[in-house]
């Protein structure tokens, strides 16, 4: 069965017959028949064996070579057909703007699920072609803001959904500043101009953050940072650090 | 036969066009033209022609500068004049879909009826006028202040009046002082391009009080917009005025005529 | 707007002069014309290369193969100007992006397309604001890339198509009058271009698409070599250079995978002659197909082109596919 | 007003609801006879008021007006130019028998022309200008232009045989004067309110009715002198030339026709397998397929022929879709998904459920195409119907 598809395919090309196959991102299904819509790798997640599911046929959108994809993240990641933010995915994005009821925020990375249990990678699907590293590292200091986010999805993290708990409590220039990056999941597409976020999980909220004289801080606790030079505090919504 | 006016009016006292000095131009007006907009008419001023159609009261648009503070006390009025290409003699290509003529009149007619209308009574919104200028043969702004106000009591927009414009002109230079003795100029009434092109000329707009009627009185009469771009000696000023007025009076009469003709239909 | 404050050279080329005495006879102007030497189905080479603009997600270029008159002035050349012209031109793809703020939400991809010929590209100057043919190639592009996107895996974002034409194909030969066939015949080969380089592009950025879409131009050319006979043949791929008249010209946007054609675009009054059919009414269809069988022959270039650009991005051999 | 600039070429989309959507869709795709929402036949257009000759100061002008309230002004001015001269003409006598031979091949336009001698090939496309204006987009917007380049087009190519009454050269060569002269056409278009349907129907069929009025001054020069015209507008002669009716005895009332008449773009959707003329805006957001099929009266076999085809971006493709109720969080559980089966739509080969907006994507079929160019075209066709209205309309 596997043998009988290739091991490229470009936009177009029949993969195989919705019969046997079903459609998975990358691909899209015309008169019966699964066909590719991206120029890239096949790759084919075999069904599980007992259940009747079919197996799916996906197109990599990403350079990764020969990954056999674990079932663990088969099974439990829904298809992206994207590299755009979707319900769900987890994002890196750096803080522009707060405000007393948001924080507005500009998406940098979009993280694949399967790969955001175990570390960053630094290849996953990125919101633009820059290096990971780069971004972050340029991103902490406010001067370098670049007109770059312009091109970069816009998001916005309510107030109440900074933390899970005392949300009533939550004061917003307590929790994030300008600068800082943030880790976050999408809770919806939102309206024309902004997606929104939340941060209310142990293991999301700001990862990297300079502090008031410009040196790039280490968390102390959930809500605390510290400068390693000065030693002094700031409070912030800190992600669970790894 | 030389073809202006200065030259053959103090022989034949005869306009170019055949008419004495104080008649009017044939005025051909329908209301309620165009069944997409909230009122609309077309209007010919001998071969000045204009369509106009309203649209509104209605929700001025969002981010408008003009739809906040000030539309909060009443109506904003928006005009917008479009001289077609195929209006004048020569084909005009406009670039950028407006020209300096039109820009004029569309805010001279802004600012006209913006005080004129009972704006407010509709605060929060806007009455947009769109004029298109089919065929310009001069009299351009009065014979547009007459279509706006037959398209605006066609949309049924509340006004103290008419408010009816005309031209007045003087049939020479007119630029030495006015001799009561031997005076040989006369004043022309609703004048055309050539015209316009040669001889000084006013436009001005009158409006009454009280709907027109048997019993008018002229204390009533109210200016209600007065332009004048060429120069004339300041003692003709009176007479081409008294002219104009007298003018917006027998337009006035007209344009009672056709509102009343199309609601008894 | 023009510059007022020096005296400008005409806008466009100017001839230069030829004398009488220079001539050997007046039939050498008829000798200089350029004749094709292809099939009429057969169509000129196509170079084609996805990526090579790293700043952009995904980008192409596109360069049609020179006539052989033209290669033969190039190399050997007998007079400044160049006998014909042949395509080149730069697509690059922007995003997907955010849609601009003023925009409203939109579920699907939003296209945006523009077309603009380099300053250079024709034998008149174009300036640098887009004139009434540019836009007008932008709506065909646009018409013909919107109908192969699977424009609703991506939600709120937009994509920005730019094409720089840097040679255009003219549309006469140049030493014609303006009125022997005086129709943009040129803009139709540089549509069909425009889309088989723009199809590369978005397959290099990775938006889904249909299929790889590709465009073709077909024409029906009153052949002169036949004396004073007026046959009309039917010809794929025509370089308006190489034909006294051209009586009408389709272009198309073609999938072959689904066999459905995105984009149409057939002008020229081909009542006169009969291609294909005895039916003359059948004419505009003969057109269509060769227009297609053109696309399809674009096609194979292309889906060459993409194939070599995803094993480069795949990190696999050459060659190893099935 | 952004977004509308940004949807070009598909005009405004209405908003409709998926659910709105899938219902025209629906009832327009039903096999052999759709239902339209103003009940009209797939074939009947708009019921349509129009006048020419409305202006004094333009050679020809017409206004159309639909019942919904949207109008169109035409009005087409002329002007005399001087020819800009190209190699062959400036040459010398002995190139102009190979000017001659050469334009020979060009088609019985040319034949003509050399025929009255004096008078040299072919007019350019370039003389005729046209420009639409559209309240609510600026003139360099896409829209007007490439509604103007789509109207001009086919007025320039329909170039149509001779003979008695016939035009020689088709409108490009009317425009000639003589060799060193010709009229320049401007043609200017003008929509009173902002196009409540893609408004190229009611733009071309205005066009068409102001270039049957447009009239031009009569030439009293003779050959190459500079030309000087007759004061006499009444003298003026049609630009599209009439002659006394013999065959076309159909039109009762009329006196003269038009041997060669102005082209007429004619707008066609697809929906599914049906083909339906002069579409509304709601039918129009449905559409599978958009074309714009322009044609013109053959007088050399007397039957349309077709001078171009332009395909327009269906809005269908920018709609929303809708939701089948098993993927739907509100109603999950109530329906089962065996109720909802997923069929393959056979015009377009796509998996949808019945009664779920899906926004269109893919072409359209050459055999679609071949249809609707075929419905056109007929004897007795569409196209006719149309020519025959329009020729129906009092001129002058």
């Amino acid at each position: 069965m596997t043998s009988s598809l290739p091991s490229l395919a470009i936009p177009g090309q029949r993969l195989g017959s919705v019969t046997t196959f079903t459609a998975g991102p990358g691909t899209h299904v015309h008169h019966s028949h699964v066909y590719a819509s991206i120029a890239g790798p096949v790759f084919v997640d075999p069904a599980q064996p007992k259940s009747q599911a079919k197996s799916t046929i996906s197109i990599s959108r990403t350079a990764r070579v020969k990954t056999t994809p674990s079932a663990t993240a088969a099974s439990k990641s829904k298809p992206k057909y994207n590299t755009l933010p979707g319900v769900d995915s987890v994002v890196l994005a750096r803080v522009t703007r707060v405000q007393k009821r948001q924080a507005t925020v500009s998406i940098l990375v979009v993280l694949d699920e399967s790969a955001s249990s175990k570390a960053l990678n630094p290849l996953q699907s990125a919101s633009d072609n820059d290096n990971i590293e780069s971004i972050l590292s340029s991103a902490a200091n406010p001067e370098n803001h670049s007109s770059s986010d312009e091109l970069r999805f816009q998001a916005l993290i309510r107030k109440e959904d900074v933390r899970a708990v005392e949300k009533d409590r939550v004061v917003m220039d307590e929790m994030f500043r300008v600068g800082d990056i943030v880790r976050g999941t999408v809770i919806s597409l939102g309206d024309q101009s902004f997606y929104y976020l939340t941060t209310a999980r142990n293991d999301l909220g700001v990862v990297m953050a300079r502090s008031e004289a410009g040196n790039m801080m280490f968390p102390v606790s959930w809500k605390e940072m510290r400068d390693p030079v000065t030693g002094a505090a700031e409070q912030r919504k800190v992600a669970r650090p790894f | 036969m030389p073809l202006d006016t200065s030259t053959t009016y103090p022989l034949t006292k005869l306009r170019l066009d055949g008419r004495r000095w104080n008649e009017l131009r044939l005025i051909h007006a329908q209301i309620s033209t165009n069944p997409a907009s909230s009122g609309s008419s077309y209007l010919a001023m001998g071969n000045t022609t204009i369509l106009c159609s309203v649209h509104g009261p209605a929700e001025g648009r969002r981010g408008d500068a003009t739809g906040g503070a000030a539309g909060s006390s009443g109506a904003v009025v928006e005009v917008d004049v479009n001289i077609a290409g195929f209006a004048g003699i020569d084909r005009k290509r406009r670039a950028g879909g407006s020209d300096k003529q039109s820009g004029r009149v569309a805010s001279t007619l802004r600012s006209a009826f913006q005080s004129h209308l009972h704006t407010y009574l509709y605060p929060h919104s806007t009455i947009s006028v769109h004029v298109s200028v089919l065929s310009a043969d001069g009299s351009l702004l009065a014979a547009a202040v007459n279509a706006c106000t037959l398209a605006l009591v066609d949309a049924g927009i509340p006004m103290p009046g008419l408010l009816c414009g005309c031209t007045a002109g003087m049939s020479g230079s007119a630029s030495t002082p006015r001799d009561p003795l031997n005076d040989y100029l006369d004043p022309l009434l609703d004048v055309s391009l050539p015209e316009e092109q040669e001889l000084p000329f006013l436009t001005v707009a009158t409006t009454t009080s009280v709907p027109t009627g048997a019993d008018e009185d002229e204390d009533d009469m109210k200016v209600a917009m007065l332009t004048m771009d060429s120069k004339v000696h300041h003692t003709y000023i009176e007479t081409m005025l008294a002219v104009g007025v007298d003018g917006c009076k027998q337009i006035r009469e007209i344009l009672d005529g056709v509102i009343k003709g199309s609601s008894q239909r | 707007m023009t510059d007022r404050r020096r005296i400008n050279g005409p806008p466009g080329g100017t001839r230069p002069p030829i004398f009488a005495s220079s001539l050997e006879s007046t039939s050498d102007i008829v000798a200089e014309r350029p004749q094709r030497q292809r099939q009429p189905n057969e169509l000129r080479k196509i170079f084609l290369k996805t990526g090579l603009i790293p700043s952009a997600s995904g980008s192409s270029y596109l360069e049609f193969e020179p006539s052989t008159s033209l290669s033969a002035a190039r190399s050997k050349p007998k007079s400044v100007i160049p006998p014909s012209s042949s395509l080149k031109l730069a697509c690059t793809v922007h995003g997907p992006k955010p849609l601009p703020r003023s925009a409203t939400f939109s579920p699907n991809l939003v296209l945006t397309t523009h077309v603009k010929y380099a300053p250079f590209a024709g034998r008149r100057r174009k300036g640098h604001v887009r004139d009434a043919s540019e836009r007008d190639l932008g709506v065909h592009l646009e018409t013909a890339l919107r109908g192969a996107i699977v424009a609703e895996r991506w939600p709120k974002s937009g994509l920005d198509i730019t094409i720089t034409i840097l040679e255009a194909e003219d549309d006469r030969w140049w030493g014609d009058a303006p009125d022997s066939h005086d129709a943009a015949w040129g803009m139709m080969n540089v549509l069909a271009g425009c889309i088989t380089a723009a199809s590369a592009a978005i397959s290099d950025a990775r938006i889904d698409c249909l299929d790889l879409v590709a465009g073709g131009v077909a024409a029906v050319v009153a052949d002169e070599t036949a004396g004073r006979e007026t046959t009309s043949q039917l010809m794929l791929d025509t370089d308006p250079a190489d034909h006294r008249s051209i009586l009408s010209a389709c272009v198309v946007a073609y999938m072959p995978a689904r066999d459905e054609i995105t984009e149409l675009w057939l002008k020229g009054d081909n009542s006169k002659s009969s291609v294909g059919t005895d039916n003359r009414g059948l004419g505009h269809e003969a057109l269509i197909d060769g227009a297609v069988d053109a696309a399809r022959g674009a096609h194979s270039v292309l889906a060459e082109a993409v194939r070599e650009s995803a094993q480069r991005f795949a990190g696999l051999p050459s060659g190893d596919f099935t | 007003m952004a977004a509308q600039r940004q949807a070009s070429s598909a005009s405004q989309t209405p908003h409709l609801s998926p659910a709105e959507l899938s219902y025209l869709y629906t009832s327009l795709s039903l096999p052999g006879t759709p239902i339209r929402p103003d009940g009209r036949s797939p074939t009947q257009f708009r019921p349509l008021a129009a006048e020419t000759d409305i202006l004094p100061g333009t050679n020809g002008s017409a206004r159309v007006g639909f019942a919904d309230g949207t109008q169109a002004i035409v009005g087409v001015k002329a002007e005399v130019e001087r020819t800009a001269l190209g190699i062959q003409a400036l040459s010398t006598a002995e190139q102009q028998d190979y000017a001659a031979a050469g334009n020979d091949d060009r088609g019985g336009g040319n034949n003509g022309g050399s025929k009255q001698g004096s008078v040299s090939g072919s007019g350019q496309g370039s003389w005729v200008q046209m420009a639409i204006e559209i309240p609510g987009f600026r003139d360099d917007d896409a829209l007007p232009v490439f509604l103007a380049e789509m109207m001009r087009e086919p007025l320039v190519e329909s170039v149509s045989g001779g003979g008695e009454g016939g035009m020689v050269g088709g409108l490009k060569g009317r425009l000639v004067i003589n060799r060193r002269w010709h009229w320049r056409l401007y043609i200017d278009v003008l929509l009173l309110s902002q196009p409540l349907s893609y408004p190229l129907p009611l733009l071309s069929l205005t066009t068409h009715l102001a270039l049957l009025a447009t009239k031009l001054p009569k030439l009293k020069s003779k050959g190459e002198e500079d030309p000087f015209f007759d004061d006499d507008w009444n003298a003026a002669e049609y630009l599209y030339p009439r002659v006394k009716s013999t065959k076309h005895s159909s039109i009762p009332g009329s006196i003269s026709v038009h041997k060669v008449r102005p082209p007429v773009t004619l707008l066609v959707v697809s929906v599914a397998e049906n083909i339906i003329f002069d579409p509304s805006r709601e039918e129009i957001a449905v559409a599978d397929a958009v074309l714009a099929i322009s044609v013109t009266y053959d007088t050399d076999f007397d039957r349309l022929k077709l001078l171009s085809i332009r395909t327009i971006d269906p809005p269908s493709r920018l709609t929303q879709p809708g939701v089948p109720n098993s993927e739907n969080v509100a109603t999950l559980g109530s329906t089962t998904a065996a109720e909802e089966s997923v069929i393959v739509n056979p015009s377009t080969g796509e998996e949808e459920v019945p009664g779920v907006w899906r926004p269109r994507r893919g072409g359209v079929k050459r055999a679609t195409i071949a249809k609707m160019i075929k419905m056109v075209l007929e004897k007795g066709g569409v196209g006719e119907e149309v020519l025959d209205g329009l020729e129906g309309v009092e001129v002058g």
